[in-house]
């Protein structure tokens, strides 16, 4: 367990390119345990890109992701749940052949305690194991309060309900840190929930949340990070990114055109 | 050298053949993702009518007329017919079908035509090492692949048959006949099929007899990364003549694994051909 | 709204799953069950019938394998005859240079084979997709077949091997080809009581999270690559057991059988029974075998010219696939669910109200 | 004027849309408001002809629009960004954009057009010779409205075109539309969640519930009733 | 696979024999990649067949002949053999073709004591009375055939250079250890092909590169007329010497007769076959003046006019007929014990030019070969009557028997 204060996530000089474009330069950010981090700026300034290199999909030309004191080499995605680190798509990246329950089952792999030889003749304890992960599953959903839908193809349901199975798959692996790429798009009437959802899941993790929707950043994030044509522009609590003119100008415009309403 | 400068020649010939059927599937893909099984059957019937006029009349060119726009029409109903009901299935339903089109279209042939070997003539003087007729195939196949990448990459209606095989309610949206599209895409892709079966059948002509062209053509096709004309061109000539040095220098027997092999080299370096773009799912 | 940190004691749960048998002594119960019915089946039905359950048995295990591969992680391959074709010359060369080897080992290390190639298939084919993969695929049916031409003293040529196994025990008295029968289906048996378990266990969701969203699936965990790899060495190993059955059967091995015919048959046994389930299989497997069948008899009851004789019964198993996928956009399978929905439905009326 | 009448719309068993009623006026913006599921996306498909109607009718400039084919509908100027931008990945940023104006004879106006939407979105000509898989989601968006732009539609149906776009970005899109109905006549049928900046820009605003429309009035009304937006649109 | 017991359990089993008809059952490629060139030989069986049955049947039986589709696929083989032998309940198997196929059922007949009369294939296994007492050739053996071949071109062309051309089977195999006992010396060069590949012209080029003047051709009739094609082609002219399987005048000019159309006037069929030299077993069905000829195309013109009348469709024909014989040689009430010994009694006589080598001992078909040479317009002349040898190193001799004529055997006559 790592203590509040300490770095559970450094991200150190990272840059990438792709052919000429530099998505991302130089870029340095830290994440406590217990905090929740944003990550904001324009379309195309390389938060989607950031998450990437987190994750293992995109190599950078140089820096490094530092995990709990030790750097991450050459990992790859599917390592990252193992790790303790889950992310959410910017799309939904649901199973669209898996019911919601499976959908969930699917992310709480990590708490599977046989290996595959096992569970390819489904011997030994993969039968209870299964029923743990189902167990689980279900209870992550109900507290999302969509235990109903268990049964239902993803396909059929609303975006908004879709986006919160989406994330009871992240929640249901227990991560340490938890990597949310928009989770508020599509949703609107939402929000306040998922403010309050991710302030009370600040107890159990760390959470780094690329977001477009100010008053959702404004209301559950600790600092914010900011990014402009892949460099960070500036950092601090909310309230200081707010009055950053360069934040103002860069990305939130004129705030006479969005006043903030709640 | 003698012996390395005709298996080269004669690989180029084979693989000009490879190469037009290969468009033909490639032009299908392109307009409704579908691989084409039925390709070399559509290509046979077109063939079989040519061999049917051309006896009748003497002409082989007019047997070359008719077999390409029986082609087209073949094509085109079998997009109505058989493709289109199955726009929002699996691609498995289309591989299903269009084989099911293969057997029948054989079978149609065996029966009209027996299925014992009719001769089938050459369009130009067969004989010497690099013959008029290869000349002829070499060319009228680059021909077609440099007016079907014309097609596509530079004319709106290229541009509107990509759109509707990418994302068909999209390009709806967008004004985009996409039905016509398709139909004009397997239209095109037949006619271009048929000239391959024209070029592929001498000098015998049988039901099963685009069997092996068609594994080669799919094989070039696959090389070449099946959404570009310009590399399943390559990827033909490319296997043409690779495979001639195969059947020249190891032995005939060793075609066939030498074609696996070379397809899993390429494909273990490039998953999406010589000169298909990756398809990188964005994050 | 809280996230626990610790595994809730959902007790409902567990006593649930406490009244339902483990997973694998469940399924076998019912494959010991299905066993007894192929054997009372064989009993009641003449030879030439039996033989055609044991066909369809060695191609249940080729297509539920390959149910598995394109059903679950949508990997299509059009080449699973080579797995067939590693299996047969498996069991026809340790039956022809091992004799003293059990059968039950000859088809196990045919299994096993067919494994290895699988193995081998599978990560070339782990990063291909689609087309590209069914390509390559096609190409492995049409290529390895000709190995026997390369190593003509080895394996027999184009004419293949022949031999007989004596599987019988001396002094049962039940006809040869009864005994092969039950033989095959013991072995399709076992292995599907294993399939059924990758199926519906946390393998058999892995593989449809895998089909579903590549990147999803690894940022759950799931090692997509080896997932792959993974599905299609347990199908390889599927047709490296049919393909061993079939040697055992018929006694032969022989290039010409192992054609590209052969692996488009068992892909669209895949499609006409069902595509992802194992049920589909089955009907899949029945179809192939009947649906040639019955396209032969019909050819022979109609009196007609020879040419057109000859290939009618091509022409109508080409109908068969068309009309079948066209009109059971679900297989077979699919048909019949939607049968029993229609039996059921009016007994239950029930309104099928959207919560949103 | 666009006029829909009494229009119910299901999948299989679920209803999405249950007689519908929704009158637009030339030159007008109007938004249509609901929480998740309301039926807003179902509405708009369904006026660009992608989802039948088991019943009601909609018509747009007094022509009949129900049951043509989308490709009709769209060369009848009726211009549809879906949600999500609906970009074409596979082709190029250009590519994309000429598509939106294929069906239209006048050549040069298309060029003009494709120049035009370069000045509104930059980062699009930039990048125009890329394939489209290689744009941000924001960019994406960007390129699915300038391309519903290139065809000058008479009517533009937005689906949540502010989904994942910077404040600065859509605000600005709230501005090129305000614009473009001053200076072309523009009809806009914005569907958002976002109420408040959609509303910020209409004249008129429809909320959605279940299918229904539950309320209809001037956005100014809108945005005072606190207990609708209590009720409906979560703010 | 042992089976000594089979023969016994043939005793006096009288399957697929009623009162007014025999039921005979065969396995053919009608269908698939080997169909060209074999789909027609059971087309002439079934003429004969019906010929025979309008002609009051043998010995009042008519012969109700089942075809089976194989695909040449050994596995459809062992298939529809089964149901010929356990639903159709089948008398015999006559003409089952080809060897891959065959060889799959041969122990299977065997073990279950059904009559496997006159495959379809040259290959030697057939001829193996002691492991296999139900199976019996037709074909002249391929070793047989390439001893012939070779002698006649070591004694015809000394000194010249040899090149082979073989199909990569049994075929191949087994006449090069024929044509080696006479003309291995002489031999520069061994190419072969694969059926499958249909491009010979590097294999051609290699037969020219290593100047080869003899081409011995072990080929089916298209790709003897590929390597023609081909060896025009490159300039190439060799005499080629091609076996019967792939020798058939009819069909080989029928395969080329379109060249002469187009490519330039200098390319005829004829030109393209003049001067080819072939070996045979039957009777080449352009010697009209053969009285056999005579009578079968008498049954072809009134059962099959439409098909072209090509030594393949002779094949069939002949084959049919000698199986009448035996049926007839079986007796009044056939069992399946009486036909093998028909079969092994050496009382065959047929419309083959050389003798079967059916006896106790030996149950090979056709022991010998003519050589012929194919004229300018495209008739034949014999340049080497028929003469006879067995598998091993044995002698070649001139074959003097006499031949049976259609009159004297006269199975169709009461
Ligand atoms: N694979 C790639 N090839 C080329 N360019 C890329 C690639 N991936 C990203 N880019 C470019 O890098 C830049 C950063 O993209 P990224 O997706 O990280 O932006 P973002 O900050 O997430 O934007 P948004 O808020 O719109 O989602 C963009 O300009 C994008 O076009
Ligand atoms: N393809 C479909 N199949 C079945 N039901 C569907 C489908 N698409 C939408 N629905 C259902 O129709 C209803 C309306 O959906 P719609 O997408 O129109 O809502 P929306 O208002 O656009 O929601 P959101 O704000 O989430 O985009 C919902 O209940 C949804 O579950
Ligand atoms: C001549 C053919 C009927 C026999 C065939 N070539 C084989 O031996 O297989
Ligand atoms: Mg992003
Ligand atoms: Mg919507």
């Amino acid at each position: 367990m790592t203590l509040p204060g300490e770095d559970l996530l450094v991200v150190d000089g990272l840059t990438v390119r792709f052919g000429g474009l530099t998505a991302l330069h130089d870029v340095r950010l830290s994440v406590d345990a217990g905090t929740v981090v944003g990550v904001i700026g324009p379309n195309g300034a390389g938060k989607t890109t950031l998450f990437n290199v987190i994750c293992g999909f995109v190599r950078p030309q140089s820096g490094r992701v530092v995990w709990r004191g030790e750097p991450l080499v050459r990992h790859r995605p599917e390592h990252l749940a193992g790790l303790g680190i889950v992310r959410t798509l910017q799309g939904l990246g649901l199973f669209a052949g898996l019911t919601v329950l499976e959908n969930v089952m699917a992310g709480a792999g990590r708490h599977a305690r046989t290996g595959v030889l096992p569970a390819l003749v489904g011997a030994g304890r993969s039968a209870r194991d299964e029923s743990d992960l189902a167990a689980r599953a279900r209870a992550t959903l109900g507290e999302l309060g969509i235990a109903d839908l268990a049964d239902r193809l993803p396909g059929v349901l609303p975006y908004g309900v879709r986006k919160r199975v989406a994330l009871a798959r992240a929640l249901v692996a227990e991560p340490d840190l938890l990597l949310l790429d928009e989770p508020a798009s599509g949703l609107f009437a939402e929000l306040v929930e998922l403010s309050t959802l991710i302030l009370s899941l600040r107890r159990h993790m760390a959470v780094v949340l690329v977001e477009h929707h100010m008053d959702l950043v404004m209301q559950v994030c600790d600092r914010v990070v900011v990014l402009n044509f892949g460099e960070v522009i500036a950092a601090g609590t909310p309230a200081e990114i707010q009055a950053d003119p360069r934040v103002a100008e860069a990305y939130l415009g004129d705030p006479a055109e969005e006043a903030p309403d709640a | 050298m003698q012996e390395f400068l005709d298996l080269t020649l004669g690989g180029i010939s084979a693989g000009a053949v490879y190469a037009a059927l290969g468009l033909a599937l490639v032009i299908i893909y392109r307009a409704t993702r579908v691989v084409n099984f039925a390709q070399p059957a559509l290509a046979l019937i077109s063939t079989y009518l040519a061999y049917s006029v051309t006896k009748a009349t003497g002409s082989y060119w007019l047997g070359f007329a008719v077999a390409i726009v029986a082609g087209t029409v073949l094509g085109v109903a079998t997009e109505r017919l058989l493709i289109r009901p199955l726009r929002h299935r699996s691609e498995l339903s289309s591989i299903i079908v269009t084989l099911g089109l293969l057997l029948v279209l054989q079978a149609i042939a065996g029966m009209i035509w027996s299925n014992e070997p009719l001769a089938f003539p050459y369009a130009f003087d067969f004989r010497g090492r690099f013959s008029a007729n290869d000349l002829f195939v070499v060319l009228i196949v680059l021909a077609i692949a440099a007016l079907v990448l014309v097609v596509f990459k530079y004319t709106p209606l290229g541009l509107r048959m990509r759109a509707a095989a990418f994302a068909p309610d999209v390009a709806r949206t967008l004004g985009v006949r996409v039905g016509l599209m398709l139909t004009v895409g397997w239209g095109m892709a037949a006619a271009v099929g048929s000239l391959a079966g024209l070029l592929a059948t001498p000098p015998f002509l049988f039901p099963n007899v685009l069997d092996g062209v068609f594994v080669y053509a799919l094989t070039a096709a696959v090389l070449g990364g099946l959404d570009n004309p310009l590399g399943t061109i390559a990827g033909g000539f490319v296997l043409g003549v690779g495979l001639s040095y195969v059947s020249g220098y190891l032995g005939p027997e060793m075609v066939t694994i030498a074609a696996l092999a070379i397809l899993v080299v390429v494909l273990i370096v490039r998953p999406s051909g010589l000169f298909g773009r990756a398809k990188v799912r964005r994050v | 709204m809280t996230v626990r940190t610790s595994l809730p004691e959902s007790r409902v749960e567990a006593a649930a799953k406490k009244r339902m048998l483990p997973p694998l002594l469940r399924h076998t119960l019912y494959a010991l069950a299905a066993f007894a019915a192929v054997v009372a089946l064989t009993l009641v039905t003449d030879e030439f019938t039996n033989l055609r359950i044991a066909t369809i048995g060695y191609y249940l295990i080729a297509v539920a394998g390959l149910t598995l591969l394109t059903g679950l992680t949508g990997q299509v391959s059009l080449g699973h005859g080579a797995f067939m074709f590693i299996g047969a010359y498996t069991v026809a060369l340790l039956v022809k240079h091992v004799p003293s080897f059990p059968l039950w080992a000859d088809l196990l290390l045919a299994s096993v084979a067919g494994g290895l190639a699988g193995l081998l298939a599978g990560a070339a084919a782990a990063r291909l997709r689609g087309p590209y993969l069914a390509g390559a695929t096609l190409a492995l049916a049409v290529g390895l077949p000709a190995l026997t031409r390369r190593f003509q003293d080895f394996l027999g040529g184009s004419n293949g091997l022949s031999f007989t196994v004596h599987s019988r025990p001396s002094g049962v008295a039940i006809p040869e080809l009864r005994w092969q029968t039950w033989i095959v289906w013991l072995s399709v048996l076992i292995a599907l009581v294993l399939v059924v378990n990758v199926v519906r266990g946390r393998l058999g969701r892995d593989f449809r999270a895998v089909r579903d969203d590549e990147v999803a699936a690894s940022l759950s965990g799931i090692a997509v690559g080896r997932t792959k790899i993974l599905a299609f060495l347990i199908s390889a190993v599927c047709g490296g057991l049919a393909g061993g059955l079939q040697a055992f059967l018929l006694g032969t091995a022989a290039p010409g059988s192992f054609t590209p015919a052969l692996s488009l048959s068992l892909l669209a046994a895949v499609v006409l029974g069902g595509l992802g389930s194992l049920w589909g299989a089955l009907w899949g497997a029945v179809a192939l075998v009947y649906f040639q069948a019955w396209s032969e008899d019909l050819a022979d009851v109609l009196h007609l010219n020879t040419d057109v004789a000859n290939n009618l019964p091509l022409a109508v198993y080409g109908v068969i696939l068309i009309v079948v996928v066209l009109a059971f956009p679900r297989g077979i399978q699919g048909g019949f669910q939607k049968l029993r929905g229609i039996l059921r439905r009016p007994a239950e009326k029930k309104e099928n109200h959207e919560n949103h | 004027m666009l006029e829909i009448d009494g229009l119910s719309v299901a999948y299989g068993a679920v209803r999405a849309l249950d007689g519908v009623g929704i009158e637009v006026d030339r030159g007008g913006i109007t938004a249509v408001l609901g929480a998740n599921g309301a039926g807003k996306t179902t509405l708009l498909r369904t006026i660009s002809g992608l989802q039948p109607a088991r019943r009601g009718r909609i018509a747009w400039d007094g022509k009949e629009l129900t049951g043509l084919a989308p490709d009709r509908i769209a060369r009848g100027g009726v211009a549809h960004v879906p949600e999500g931008g609906g970009v074409i990945t596979e082709l190029t940023v250009d590519e994309n954009l000429r598509l939106g104006a294929l069906w239209r004879r006048d050549r040069a106006d298309r060029a003009a057009a494709r120049e035009e939407v370069y000045e509104l979105f930059p980062p699009l000509e930039e990048r125009s010779a890329k394939p489209a898989s290689t744009l941000s989601g924001g960019e994406r968006q960007m390129l699915a409205i300038g391309r519903a732009l290139m065809s000058r539609p008479s009517l533009l149906l937005l689906d949540e075109p502010s989904l994942g776009l910077a404040p600065l970005i859509t605000a600005r899109i709230m501005g090129i539309l305000r614009d473009l109905r001053a200076s072309t006549g523009l009809t806009v049928v914005l569907v958002e969640q976002n109420a408040h900046s959609a509303l910020s820009i209409a004249d008129r605003g429809y909320v959605l519930a279940l299918g229904r429309v539950v309320a209809v009035d001037t956005a100014a009304e809108l945005l005072a009733d606190d207990g609708l937006r209590h009720a409906y649109l979560g703010f | 696979g042992e089976s000594d017991g089979g023969g016994q359990q043939a005793a006096d089993s009288a399957v697929g024999v009623t009162k007014d008809t025999v039921t005979i059952g065969t396995h053919q490629p009608l269908t698939g990649p080997a169909a060209p060139g074999y789909s027609k030989i059971s087309v002439g069986a079934r003429a004969v067949f019906q010929a025979i049955n309008d002609g009051g049947g043998i010995n009042g039986r008519k012969i109700d002949y089942k075809v089976e589709d194989d695909g040449y696929n050994p596995t459809k083989t062992v298939e529809v053999v089964k149901k010929l032998v356990l639903q159709d309940k089948v008398f015999a198997i006559v003409g089952g073709l080809g060897t891959p196929t065959h060889s799959k059922v041969v122990d299977y007949l065997n073990t279950e004591g059904v009559p496997d009369l006159l495959v379809s294939s040259g290959a030697l296994a057939w001829d193996n009375p002691q492991k296999a007492p139900m199976t019996f050739g037709y074909q002249v053996d391929y070793t047989r055939e390439g001893k012939i071949q070779g002698k006649y071109i070591k004694d015809t062309f000394a000194g010249k250079k040899i090149g082979y051309f073989t199909q990569n089977d049994d075929v191949g195999r087994d006449t090069q250890a024929g044509l080696d006992q006479f003309v291995k010396d002489q031999t520069v060069v061994r190419q072969g092909y694969d059926s499958a590949n249909t491009d010979v012209t590097p294999q051609l080029s290699a037969l020219k590169a290593a100047g080869a003047e003899v081409v011995v051709c072990e080929c089916i009739p298209a790709f003897t007329a590929l390597s023609i094609l081909a060896a025009a082609k490159i300039g190439y002219k060799p005499q080629f010497v091609v076996s019967s399987i792939g020798a058939d005048p009819a069909t080989l000019s029928g395969l080329l007769q379109d060249f002469a159309k187009r490519g330039g006037a200098s390319v005829s069929s004829a030109q393209l076959l003049a001067g080819l030299i072939g070996t045979g077993y039957l009777p080449d069905v352009a010697q009209t003046t053969d009285p056999w000829v005579a009578y079968f195309k008498g049954i072809h013109d009134k059962y099959i006019p439409k098909e072209p009348l090509t030594n393949t469709l002779f094949y069939g024909m002949v084959q049919a007929y000698t199986f009448g014989q035996a049926l007839k040689a079986a007796g009044p009430d056939p069992t399946r014990q009486k036909i093998v010994e028909a079969m092994s009694s050496g009382a065959l006589k047929g419309p083959g030019l050389t003798p079967f080598g059916f006896s106790k001992d030996s149950h090979s078909g056709y022991t010998g070969a003519y050589v012929f040479k194919i004229n300018p317009d495209t008739t034949t002349t014999v340049i080497q009557p028929p003469s006879v040898t067995d598998r091993g190193t044995g002698a070649i001799t001139p074959y003097t028997g006499e031949r049976a004529t259609p009159d004297q055997v006269n199975l169709l006559g009461k």
